[in-house]
């Protein structure tokens, strides 16, 4: 192993345990550094490079670089390094070691070529980044991280048996196409849904992004569930099946966003939905719908991150974010307001965003293959994304009523790392093919056709002068403080009942189980003890009558039964 | 916009009427600069719908108003108290 | 010295530290260089024979025969190898927690103390060592024996009680099921002497050999197959070194260790796998796994809790021998030593908790991270240890225990395993969490005086803290070095 | 017999075995000082112990010695005959009887009268020559003799305990010993009727050819019952737990040690040299008999035993329940079973002589043998108690120690004969066993001392010497099994051998 094969997700996993007793200037050079070491290291690993290791049995494929993983590699590097811009403000030993941890292990698995090392980062991400929810130090915050805890190794147990039932199966531990099919596969798809938060399974980004630290959720927007797209990638490219999951993904999340208070679960929501973009993509399977998802994995990750990053600054600043109890930002933090607005943008595909350049070509991809339906729903949800994420976002943080919060401009060190988010989305939006050369299919067409700047920009335009229709009629929603259901609530709520019942039996039933052992005992003690006991007709001393009484007993009885015998 | 925080009660300028009946008018003239340059160009559509004049422009409107709608709608069934979690 | 010579002294060398200890009653730390010597010299003499059993060597040795049938005979072979080190190993880290617990909360009948635990310590070896099914039992009852004044040693009358049903239901099993079980054993096979493929082989069949395997799962009392696990819980009233060399490693090991070598060696893992007799221990076993979680959820006392949780984690290797292929032996062999290592170190925590801050209550344990970081990080580890997370030791055993259950066709014991896990997570990791990221409630944050836990509390009680510390670390050391501990592993399984 | 110097009275070692602590019982009788007397007895005793070991010697190079007595030959005189059945019970019970003749001083001292002593060692005398006679003769009539001898001294021996109850339990032991020895001189009485002989072998030799009848159903009866009360197997056990309990610690010891062992040796006698394992055990259903007595005693007596709060009467059921291993074994007429039967003779005897001179050691420091007295009594006299854990430990079968080794062969015999059942019965005897030895372990060990434990220590060396020895030996014969398994062995061969 020479030093230019190393993984850089080892780099950053063993920076992030030597950050852990640094002091807190060293552990910013090494949270600013090792990114950019990685980088530097990733970019210098030539393509097709591998390192296995044999151990136990097993070749592990410790570094295994092709057109896939680079992009995403780097994108996690990237990440990484704004991750750490944005967080120097602060002082806590804990988030920057997790954070580089989770960092590495995300990076670690997509350069991971055989599945039992995926398995070992996988867990790796969901054990470091759960202390970035834990760090809020809320109980709402804890609660929080269980649910999201259990979730995340629950994916990581279901992969592993999954990866085992795989092996079994085909002799191989290659992390590599996968036919859904087996029993195995399924196990590793739905491991791979979980983490990238299908229908149904993907409550606990919406339940734990919201309550992770300020730039906790930065970090975990990135990475977690683009490792799973990654991995659907890797393994499941052209399954079609993902197709309409993703279509689902796309849309269901914007009406809840719609009516969402928490303006970094409105966000959460929004990571649905885009995942949905690029599920869909990777179901396709095409080369350019791969493509896409690869692209909307790397620009989305910019844009989502710059996002979270100016709620972050917002909830930094007045303690807050929601929807209801702020507004009229724009004037204490014009810069942050203007970051995000670029976010904003980027995520609903403004031409001269990233947004525009990458979500096209999963478009594109659904038009060539002719999935008319899938399109139109992809449009529909293109729409809702400049709902949620658009307007709403910019809108009820920054504008809308004055939330009354005077405040000072974020700090310096975030208004950086949003800056430089601002500027990738807009340099990834004018000059796409700086991102389509790292992709893994070459890119033919430029993204800016007459007809898809103006269909989209009409699509958006009209999509904000309904808004602002139906928000000068007074029929937009007014924000709300609540809660609003999901699907978490069959666990937080149903579950809970369901739970309280069936500890309530358990305990009943143990309790009983133990009485029932301690009653047979005692009865049986008694029993025991009335007849053996010193007063008992065993245990007492008999009187020298009964003794001979039994002497002849004995002797009746021998020579009865002797006789009877010789009879 | 300067960076000094602005003093109580004076109203920013997006909270002026004018100002925002100017974003408003903007937004509009822009909308309808949109729908002409429709006209003006190649159209290569995919799919039969997007032959249908002014497609984008109507689906946008329409998508967001359903989607708010149905948000609305959507709040009957699952809003619950802001506590709602909290309680026991 | 010959690898037959140490074979037969290793068992001698806490036995000899036990009789020199009285010696020094009335002077503490010379009592106590006693017992880190002999556990030093015990740990070098287990290394010595390790490096010549990784070279081959395979000594055997009769101490005596008792009758032409029965003798009292050591063998080497990589399970008990691996028992050894990981018993002697773990002895040490122990020694020097023992010495800082039971000064530290001022015990009394210290000097017994020691001694009983180097008797059970050389109890253990000879138990690991054992060449046959005689020898087996007669070290089973010794340990039992002398772990009985360990767990009853504060004398409380709740410490009676417990330590009462300790040796009601462990002797009672073995006199009533594993005894029985051994002459069954010696009835069918005409021999006890452990052989690899099995003596049962080609012996016997049917529903036999379920109700022999019955009597030996039930019987063999220390695994805590349920529903005979009730020592266990109970047994926790000994002092926290107790429950933790005896129960996260010597006694409940010495168990799982023994069925595993049944299965090994009596039954043969292949006449078992292919007689489906072991098919109904594979559900019990299960079931001790997920209903000894979920009631370890309901327990609030932190050691009862570990306790279930070690009940359920030892049927994970009851499980292993139950399923009866090479993985999964190979899975249940690492449960030892991963189990083993993560189990002593949430024991050491808790037990570092209540010298500290006089705490035996989960729900009083919230807060305390900040005034006791290095004792909740490594109970952290230990947890994911447990868990079976990497990169920590736990996983692997896991691992090959679900590589096993699919080898023997039984992938739906995935779904036990997984669920499983999620109990552990729910269960074991509030702990830490709770006491590192929530504010201590205003009552709670006080010591038993009433006072303020003082802070450098962890600097004062330093020998309660390292130690779990060491084994964390050594959790995570297992899973790099677990190629070592399979090749140690792997004859057993290579006919 | 070999040709050494000693040739003549090696030759008459038979006759010595029984007239020396005869003739020694007489001049104690002579002796007034209690002191004087014991050196006497303890001079007398380990002669004794020293001619059995001789003759035992002997027996095991050469065979069975056959002595005849006052110059007539056998059958017509009386034969003192002593094959290896009768060497390994000399053994016993002459080692039990110098070994606790090491131990009586100080607790002779402590519970006799002073006027009293002399006597004392005198009847134990005599109760030794009794015991030695039974197993010494070949004559059935004068095993009757000896019987008498034996008990007559052994009621004195326990009437002199100083707890008033020591005379009646004395005298229930009187009124049922009296029964037995009736109800077999009745049936000795019958046998010579039948076959004009007393000698064992020689009736042995008439009976083959016999048919068995009624009247030698009847002898077999009236033996068999009158033993049975001897060695107190159940139901006719009940004269012992008062007998044990109320008597002088050493005459506990050595009831405990040696009587009833040699009451099974009549047993042993008559089952199988005499009438032979065939008439006995095919014709008639007496191993079914003897099986359900065997377990009603051992499941019993042990349950009994648990809820006993004086330390003697726990050990008194015990010892119960333990005649019912033996008496179990012997039921089994099978190699096996008859050799877990002589281990546990001899097994038992040092383990029951053991924790009860170690009671006696109890007795003389704190004058109780309650067990509530007894609590936390370990850690002031630890080389007792520990020597007691040790017995203990024994008695519920604790591998490594003697016990193990007799319940092994109980179990191995058990399924020699395919009764599997039984194995979870002799489990389950075992796991009582645990209860009633825990309980006094628990006491003496883990609990706080009481007011009189407070003042208690280890017993002089005197006392402690043969405790301690004797459990060392517990453990020693738990390990080595060579004696006991092999010579057991060879008898249980004998025996089966049949009548020859």
């Amino acid at each position: 192993m020479t030093a230019i094969d190393v993984n850089p997700g080892l780099l950053m996993i063993a920076a992030g345990l030597l950050a852990c007793l640094l002091p807190r200037v060293g552990r910013q050079l090494l949270t600013l550094g090792t990114p950019v070491a990685g980088l530097l290291l990733l970019i210098a690993t030539p393509m097709g490079a591998l390192t296995t290791l044999p151990i136990f049995g097993y070749d592990l494929t410790l570094l295994r670089l092709d057109g896939l993983a680079f992009p995403f590699g780097i994108i996690f590097l990237i990440a990484a390094f704004l991750n750490a811009i944005f967080a120097l403000h602060q002082d806590d030993r804990l988030q920057d070691s997790a954070v580089m941890i989770y960092g590495g292990a995300a990076v670690g698995a997509v350069l991971a070529g055989d599945l039992a090392s995926l398995f070992i980062y996988w867990e790796l991400t969901a054990v470091s980044s759960v202390f970035l929810i834990l760090a809020s130090r809320t109980e709402r915050a804890y609660s929080a991280a269980m649910r999201y805890l259990v979730w995340q190794i629950g994916s990581g147990v279901l992969l592993l048996a999954g990866i085992l039932l795989h092996y079994q199966e085909t002799g191989s531990m290659a992390f590599t196409t996968i036919t859904l099919g087996s029993v195995g596969s399924w196990a590793i798809f739905l491991a791979f849904g979980i983490k990238c938060a299908f229908p149904l399974l993907h409550n606990w980004v919406q339940d734990a992004y919201p309550e992770a630290t300020i730039t906790g959720t930065v970090a975990l927007s990135a990475f977690t569930t683009k490792l799973a797209v990654y991995a659907f990638a890797r393994s499941f490219a052209g399954e079609e099946l993902l197709i309409p999951i993703g279509v689902v993904m796309t849309c269901f999340p914007v009406f809840f966003a719609v009516i969402e208070n928490d303006l970094r679960r409105v966000l959460a929501f929004s990571l649905n939905n885009q995942l949905g973009f690029m599920l869909v993509g990777i179901g396709i399977g095409s080369e350019i719908a791969i493509n896409g998802a690869v692209s909307h994995a790397f620009a989305h990750i910019i844009y989502k991150s710059l996002l979270f990053m100016s709620m972050g600054a917002v909830l930094y600043r007045t303690g807050t974010v929601k929807a209801s109890e702020l507004g009229g930002l724009y004037k204490s933090m014009p810069l942050t307001t203007i970051f995000c607005i670029i976010g904003a943008l980027s995520i609903a595909g403004f031409p001269l965003t990233s947004g525009f350049v990458t979500k096209n070509l999963t478009l594109t991809g659904a038009e060539y293959a002719g999935y008319f339906w899938i399109w139109l729903l992809l449009i529909f949800a293109s729409a809702g994304v400049m709902e949620h994420s658009g307007i709403k976002i910019p809108f009820f943080a920054f504008f809308s009523h004055d939330g009354g919060h005077r405040v000072k401009e974020a700090p310096v060190n975030m208004l950086i790392a949003m800056g430089i988010a601002a500027g990738a989305c807009i340099f990834i939006g004018i000059f796409p093919q700086t991102l389509y050369s790292i992709l893994p299919y070459e890119v033919t067409k430029s993204p800016y056709s007459v007809q898809s700047v103006v269909t989209k920009t009409q699509l958006l335009t009209f999509s904000i002068i309904a808004f602002g229709v139906l928000i000068r009629a007074g029929l937009y929603p007014k924000e709300i403080p609540s809660t609003n259901l999901n699907t978490d609530w069959l666990y937080r709520h149903v579950g809970r009942y369901f739970v309280g019942v069936l500890a309530y039996m358990a305990r009943w039933a143990w309790a009983g189980v133990c009485g029932g052992w301690r009653a047979t005992l005692g009865a049986a003690h008694g029993l025991i003890r009335r007849h053996y006991g010193p007063d008992g007709a065993m245990g007492s001393a008999w009187p020298t009558g009964q003794m001979a009484f039994w002497a002849t007993v004995m002797i009746a009885a021998y020579s009865l039964i002797g006789f009877w015998y010789l009879l | 916009m300067s960076d000094k925080t602005p003093k109580d009660g004076e109203p920013g300028w997006f909270e002026r009427k004018r100002n925002i009946d100017k974003v408003w008018y903007v937004l509009l003239v822009f909308g309808a600069i949109l729908t002409a340059s429709e006209f003006l160009y190649e159209h290569h559509p995919h799919f039969a719908i997007e032959e249908i004049p002014v497609f984008y422009e109507i689906f946008g409107f329409l998508a967001f108003v359903f989607i708010v709608f149905a948000g609305k709608a959507l709040r009957k069934l699952i809003m619950r108290d802001e506590d709602y979690y909290d309680r026991d | 010295m010959s690898p037959e010579q140490l074979l037969s002294y290793i068992p001698l060398i806490p036995a000899a530290g036990a009789l020199v200890i009285p010696f020094f009653a009335s002077r503490p730390n010379a009592r106590e260089t006693v017992t880190l010597a002999t556990a030093g010299l015990l740990f070098l003499a287990i290394l010595s024979l390790l490096s010549q059993f990784m070279a081959g060597a395979r000594p055997e040795v009769t101490l005596w025969q008792v009758t032409p049938i029965l003798s009292i005979s050591f063998r080497l072979e990589p399970l008990g190898m691996l028992f050894a080190c990981v018993a002697s190993t773990l002895w040490i880290v122990n020694s020097v927690y023992s010495i800082g617990y039971m000064r530290g909360h001022d015990e009394p009948r210290q000097t017994p103390f020691y001694v009983c635990f180097a008797v059970a310590l050389a109890a253990t070896m000879a138990l690991a060592f054992a060449a046959n099914l005689f020898t087996m039992f007669i070290f089973y009852e010794l340990l039992t024996l002398s772990t009985f004044p360990l767990v009853s040693h504060s004398r409380t009358p709740e410490a009676m009680r417990g330590a009462r049903v300790y040796l009601i239901m462990l002797v009672g099993s073995s006199l009533l099921l594993f005894f029985p079980a051994i002459l069954l054993t010696y009835g069918l096979a005409g021999t006890l002497e452990f052989t690899q493929g099995g003596i049962l082989a080609g012996k016997t069949e049917g529903a036999v050999m379920g109700i022999l395997l019955g009597l030996y799962a039930f019987g063999i009392g220390k695994a805590g197959l349920m529903p005979g696990h009730f020592w266990l819980p109970a047994a926790m009233v000994a002092p926290t070194p107790v429950s933790a060399l005896l129960h996260a490693v010597a006694v409940v090991k010495a168990g799982v260790f023994c069925i595993l070598k049944v299965v090994v060696y009596v039954f043969g893992i292949d006449t078992l796998h292919q007689s489906g007799q072991g098919e109904w221990l594979i559900y019990a076993a299960s079931f001790t796994i997920i209903a000894a979680s979920l009631v370890a959820m309901m327990q609030d006392n932190l050691k009862k809790r570990l306790a279930y949780s070690t009940v359920s984690q030892l049927s994970y290797i009851i499980l292993a021998a139950a399923l009866a292929t090479s993985a999964s032996i190979l899975g249940g062999g690492l449960q030892i030593a991963m189990h083993a290592a993560g189990k002593i170190t949430l024991f050491f925590c808790a037990g570092a908790i209540y010298v500290m801050a006089h705490k035996t209550e989960i729900s009083d344990m919230t807060g305390l991270g900040r005034k006791m970081p290095w004792t909740f990080a490594a109970f952290l580890v230990g947890a994911l240890s447990i868990i079976g997370l990497p990169p920590l030791g736990g996983a692997w055993a896991k691992w090959w225990i679900a590589m096993g259950a699919i080898d023997s066709g039984h992938a739906m014991i995935l779904g036990v395993l997984i669920v499983s896990s999620l109990l552990n997570v729910v269960y074991l990791l509030p702990i830490p969490f709770k006491a590192f990221f929530l504010p201590a409630p205003r009552l709670q944050s006080v010591g038993a005086a009433g006072v303020e836990l003082p802070d450098g509390l962890e600097r004062k009680y330093w020998m309660v803290v390292v130690p779990p510390c060491l084994t964390a670390a050594l959790c995570v050391v297992l899973f790099f070095q677990v190629d070592r501990i399979l090749a140690l592993l792997a004859p057993i399984v290579s006919q | 017999m070999s040709a050494a110097p000693g040739f003549e009275l090696g030759h008459h070692l038979p006759a010595l075995q029984v007239v020396v602590p005869l003739i020694g019982a007489v001049i104690c009788a002579m002796l007034r000082n209690g002191t004087l007397a014991w050196g006497w007895a303890l001079i007398v005793s380990v002669l004794t112990a020293a001619i059995s070991t001789m003759l035992f010697v002997a027996v095991q190079a050469g065979g069975t010695i056959s002595y005849g007595l006052g110059g007539w030959a056998p059958p017509y005189g009386i034969e003192y005959r002593v094959d290896l059945l009768s060497a390994f019970i000399l053994l016993i019970v002459s080692w039990a009887g110098a070994i606790i003749m090491v131990y009586a001083r100080q607790s002779v001292m402590h519970e006799i009268d002073a006027g009293k002593r002399a006597w004392y060692y005198c009847m134990y005398l005599l109760c030794l020559t009794g015991l030695l006679g039974i197993a010494i003769t070949g004559d059935a009539f004068n095993a009757f003799v000896f019987m008498e001898v034996s008990s007559l001294s052994m009621y004195t021996l326990i009437a002199m305990g100083k707890n008033r109850r020591a005379l009646l339990s004395s005298y229930q032991y009187l009124i049922m010993g009296t029964i037995g020895a009736t109800f077999y001189v009745i049936g000795v009485g019958i046998l010579f009727t039948l076959t004009g002989s007393l000698n064992f072998v020689d009736i042995a030799e008439r009976l083959v050819t016999m048919q068995m009848e009624r009247p030698a159903i009847a002898a077999i009866t009236f033996l068999t019952v009158g033993i049975s009360l001897k060695l107190a197997l159940f139901p006719l056990h009940s004269w012992l737990p008062n007998a044990y309990a109320y008597a002088p610690s050493v005459t506990t010891s050595f009831l405990a040690g040696t009587a009833t062992k040699v009451a099974i040796y009549l047993l042993m006698r008559i089952f199988f040299s005499t009438f032979g394992e065939a008439k006995v055990f095919e014709i008639l259903p007496t191993t079914t008999i003897l099986v359900l007595l065997s377990v009603s005693a051992m499941i019993g007596a042990s349950l009994v035993a648990v809820f006993q709060d004086d330390v003697k009467r726990v050990l008194a059921y015990s010892s119960v329940a333990q005649v019912g291993y033996i008496t179990l074994g012997i039921a089994l007429a099978n190699d096996l079973g008859l050799t877990s039967a002589l281990v546990h003779i001899f097994n038992h005897a040092l383990m029951k002589t053991a924790l009860f001179l170690a009671v006696g050691a109890v007795f003389l420091r704190i004058g109780s043998v309650r067990l509530h007295d007894l609590d936390g009594i370990g850690p002031k006299m630890p080389v007792t108690m520990a020597a007691f854990a040790l017995a203990g430990f024994a008695l519920i079968g604790t591998p490594g120690t003697a016990g193990f080794v007799s319940k092994y062969y109980l179990a191995a015999a058990v399924i020699d004969k395919g009764w599997w059942g039984l194995v979870f019965v002799i489990a389950a005897s075992s796991l009582i066993a645990v209860f009633y030895v825990g309980r006094l372990l628990e006491a003496i060990w883990f609990r706080a001392p009481g007011a009189l434990a407070q003042k208690a220590s280890d017993p002089p060396l005197s006392m402690l010497l043969p405790i301690v020895g004797l459990s060392l030996a517990v453990i020693w014969f738990g390990v080595d099994t060579r004696l006991t398994v092999d010579v057991a062995h060879n008898i249980a061969t004998m025996l089966l051998g049949g009548v020859k």
